[in-house]
């Protein structure tokens, strides 16, 4: 006997909230973007904080590291160096950034700011388009570098 | 004046020849009443310390200061913070918690609806997954409990069972996971496996009676006992059932633990078994020898404490601290011992013991095992040095 | 909208059709860290009512909201208070407690000295011996919880035992009594048995972690864990051992029952077992038939809450209702039941048995034993009517 | 093995705060008063609070309500109706009045306001001068109203 007070709410009415994006790409939106179109995004809304071509400063840098993980430096964790999944780019930009009016990019700047950071780390060409077919199938650098923890068992 | 220590015996001394004085307090009518109390501006240093990122409004964390608290519970201007775009003014009216995904019927609440619930009360800690981060460096930081250990703080959540909103909705069974999602600028996202999670997950409404402070989720926030903290979503809007994880910012980039060979541990939920000496700490300087209480912290994301055990050398020789009633599953504990300095170097660590046996690792243990190239779910012993002249210091064993 | 509820069959309505706004605190960075954090804006209203002597400051009660609140612990700017003149703002460095009369050398100590002792924490009620006292009125006040039983709280409190400084100054076997004195204008003073209070007293330095605050009796409190309020000596600053009672205003003139025949009951100790429903409550209207959770808070000074029954049609039945855990001795021990309201009138009653076997007595049972010549040690049933509209008020069952 | 912290201290020391008074006259000062001058004293220091010779207004009546703790109106306790000892009321103006400026009052003073409030409630005659040895043996009218609660015992 369940209180059952909530209301029903349709996908339509859910779809201005529900901005998460799986690493299969369910939940990508229509549109594209290519490197070219993305640093001009950048150069407006991103630059300030992170630096040129996203070098860092102020804040975090989304450029570098790529082989960083081993040795004895400390290790370098950026998008291009550590993300496993390209589509958390589109997923964490879309509701975090810019830092100071996040949620307000349109899809085609998502994907394009996406595909240019992908660029400035190597990891797709100048040429290639982002959108909800192909930001899914880009394979970063460190895919299979995740292991899942296993708690401590009772003893 | 120092108290004279003649074979086991001590005298107490004299205080000063002069009269009590009648202070103006003891004469004149004192405050009137106000709607909401605060503490005395004489403990206007028992406060949170901060670290924001460059440029931007409360992006960063706040640290309980442990050293000047005692007890189990934190109060809530005190508990510590972890923001990722400052703390969302949320008018509680227009908040609404959506339940969807691989649901029946996807539903929403209003807080109004979801206040009318059976609730359940939970003493529970909350720790932050960074928390402890400085033990990985190389050189012990000059820093006391609140730098070191202070993103972690325990309180009575209250609020509505998740199991009993999932049932309503109707959960498919091909759903494994949850996405859980902030209103907050941030819109701050986990994942979370959902067998995990049914038994303890709680929507809480209240923090220590009165509702969720603003800094920790009003009007909702999550609450998973024993989980790392960044996954006990603040301001929680939607909870979305799905097959796999989502693989957010926070559970790839961030939280994640990369040992020496470069792979990454991932989904390290629970907080395991840790404590931390909270008095004498750094700051605490003592002015004599003779009698302190050694007093600090136990907990464990597996359970409840089972043990803590105190060393005055380093690690050499152990002995159990008390532990101060009631002993609560995925809670904070306080333990304590009593202790005379003798006026020497000494060298005080705590080490829990939780009730699956999970032993508290020593710091040359955790980085053997794990390196020193992430920042996260640092349990180590925690080491203070006692000099001649009761100063405390961060040092390692 | 109305949920329609057939055959015990709950379906939801459907939510108004407009898409989920994206509030401007879901794009707009928050507001940044402060030291010490305060509850939200919008929950201004959740706030202490006081009454004040005329022409005075702070003389006079404060009462605790508890139909906005859940859980066991009371957030400390929210704990009700009974001050006598006003709110001392004492300097701890000042402030000194003195321990003399009939032992073998009196002591005097200051805070940072009471500081280094052995701690114990203690989640305890405070309830002053005067809450509840409008169920001696011939008629149902039209007031709710917090008017009519806002002077209890609860709240983890750390200190020293009064035992161990006692033994320190040595008790001289005559002494029966201890007088204990605030250091408050009003030099707040009782007598308290000393065999009664050696096993629990604590000189209260903490108050959920953090100093007690000045409303509550900073720098530091008695706490003597389920007697009545007054006794609780705030501001602390003498305890005196005596042979007999010193005879008090507040024990004499103050906090006595008087009886029927004229005669008072003198030096009634423990706040006799008790309960309240906190939810519904006057205030708390109902805006349609369904799921409500009935909850409340119980308490004894005896010891722990064993069981609080619950009934719907002014005590003719009774169900026992769920105890949250931890159940603790002498600690507001919060009460939840479930409850399907079908928009009738109810009439709504709680009522506690601690394990001694005390049960708490029906209005009827308090007045017939006592009359109504007291306004102290208030502990009968209270009653709330629930009305066709969902309105809800203090009655007489 | 306490920590034995605290300092001896000599009553000398303690006199300023040791203002507490028993029933058997025990911490009585040195000092007297009669009605008459207690009546000046109340005049200034008390009357505005407690109104003429007591009656209450703004604050607690000070005299009356004798042979009303039974009966069927309300009771109403006083000093003079209630109080079972005299010397609580030197201990309590000493401590706790007037109320904007407490523990100002001298000790003749104190003496002669409790003889006034005393006399006022017809308890003593107007030429009784109350001190150390007098004040403790003034019968008070409620002396025999008080018996000592018993608690519940376990079931
Ligand atoms: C006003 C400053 C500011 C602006 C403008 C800004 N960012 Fe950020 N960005 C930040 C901060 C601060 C963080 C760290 C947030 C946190 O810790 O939660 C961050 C984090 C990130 C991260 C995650 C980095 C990591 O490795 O975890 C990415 C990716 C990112 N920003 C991309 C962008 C893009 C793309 C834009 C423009 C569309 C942008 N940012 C604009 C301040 C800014
Ligand atoms: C500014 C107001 C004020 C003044 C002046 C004042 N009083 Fe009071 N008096 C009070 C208040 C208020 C109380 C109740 C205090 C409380 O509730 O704790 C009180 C209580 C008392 C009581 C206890 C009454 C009872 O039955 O409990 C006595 C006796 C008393 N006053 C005597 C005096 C005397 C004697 C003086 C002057 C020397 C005096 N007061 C001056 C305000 C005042
Ligand atoms: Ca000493
Ligand atoms: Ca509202
Ligand atoms: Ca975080
Ligand atoms: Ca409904
Ligand atoms: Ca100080
Ligand atoms: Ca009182
Ligand atoms: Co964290
Ligand atoms: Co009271």
């Amino acid at each position: 006997d369940s209180p059952n007070l909530g209301k029903v709410i349709t996908p339509e009415q859910v779809a201005s909230w529900d901005i998460s994006i799986s690493p299969d790409g369910a939940g990508l939106p229509p549109g594209s973007g290519t490197p070219k179109q993305g640093e001009a995004v950048y150069a407006s809304k991103c630059l300030a904080c992170h630096g040129e071509k996203g070098a860092g400063k102020p804040n975090d840098a989304l450029v570098g590291g790529i082989g960083s993980l081993v040795g004895d430096k400390p290790a370098m964790k950026t998008v291009g160096s550590f993300w496993p999944y390209a589509t958390t780019i589109f997923d964490y930009v879309r509701r975090a950034m810019p830092y100071n009016e996040s949620k307000t990019l349109t899809n085609d700047e998502l994907y394009a700011v996406a595909a240019y950071i992908l660029q400035l780390n190597g990891i797709i060409g100048e040429n290639e388009t982002m959108n909800a077919q192909t930001l899914p199938r880009v394979r970063m650098p460190n895919r299979d570098g995740f292991v899942t923890f296993v708690p401590a068992k009772p003893k | 004046a120092m108290s004279a220590a003649t074979g086991g015996i001590t005298f107490p001394d004299t205080a000063a020849g002069d009269p009590l004085p009648v202070e103006s307090w003891m004469k004149t009518p004192g405050a009137p009443f106000v709607p909401y109390g605060q503490p005395s501006e004489y403990e206007n240093k028992v406060a949170r310390t901060f670290t924001t990122a460059p440029g931007t409004t409360g992006t960063g964390a706040s640290r309980t200061p442990h050293h000047l608290l005692d007890g189990m519970i934190t109060p809530n201007g005190l508990h510590f913070e972890r923001h990722h775009s400052g703390i969302p003014d949320i008018n509680p009216d227009a908040h609404r918690l959506v339940i969807h995904g691989l649901v029946k019927r996807s539903l929403v609440f209003t807080l109004d609806e979801l206040t009318r619930y059976p609730m359940e009360s939970r003493i529970a800690f909350i720790e932050c997954g960074g928390n402890g981060q400085l033990l990985y460096q190389k050189e012990p930081a000059q820093v006391g409990v609140q730098q070191m250990q202070g993103q972690v703080s325990c309180a009575e959540w209250t609020g509505v069972k998740l199991a009993a909103l999932l049932q309503e909705a109707g959960v498919d069974p091909k759903a494994k996971w949850i996405l859980a999602e902030g209103a907050d600028a941030a819109g701050m996202s986990r994942s979370l496996p959902l067998a995990e999670i049914m038994q303890d997950a709680l929507i809480a409404l209240y923090q220590n009676g009165e509702r969720v402070r603003p800094a920790n989720g009003y009007p909702i926030r999550l609450l998973l006992p024993g989980f790392e903290g960044n996954m006990n979503v603040k301001w929680l809007r939607r909870i979305k059932l799905t097959e796999g994880p989502t693989m957010t910012k926070d559970e790839t980039s961030k939280y994640t633990i990369t040992m020496p060979d470069g792979k990454s541990l991932q989904f390290v939920f629970a907080q395991e078994g840790k404590s931390v000496i909270t008095r004498p700490s750094p700051g605490l300087t003592m002015k004599e020898p003779g009698f302190y209480e050694i007093t600090g912290l136990a907990w464990s994301g597996y359970g409840k404490i089972a043990k803590v055990e105190i060393s005055a050398d380093g690690g050499k020789s152990w002995a159990p601290a008390a532990l101060q009633e009631p002993v609560l599953s995925k809670a904070l504990t306080r333990f304590r011992m009593a202790w005379r300095w003798n006026g020497g170097p000494a060298v005080l660590q705590s080490r829990a013991t939780d009730d699956i046996g999970y032993v508290q690792p020593t710091r040359e243990k955790m980085i053997a095992d794990r390196g020193s190239r992430t920042i996260y779910h640092s349990n180590a012993v925690t080491t203070w040095g006692v000099s001649e002249n009761g100063e405390v210091k961060h040092v390692y064993a």
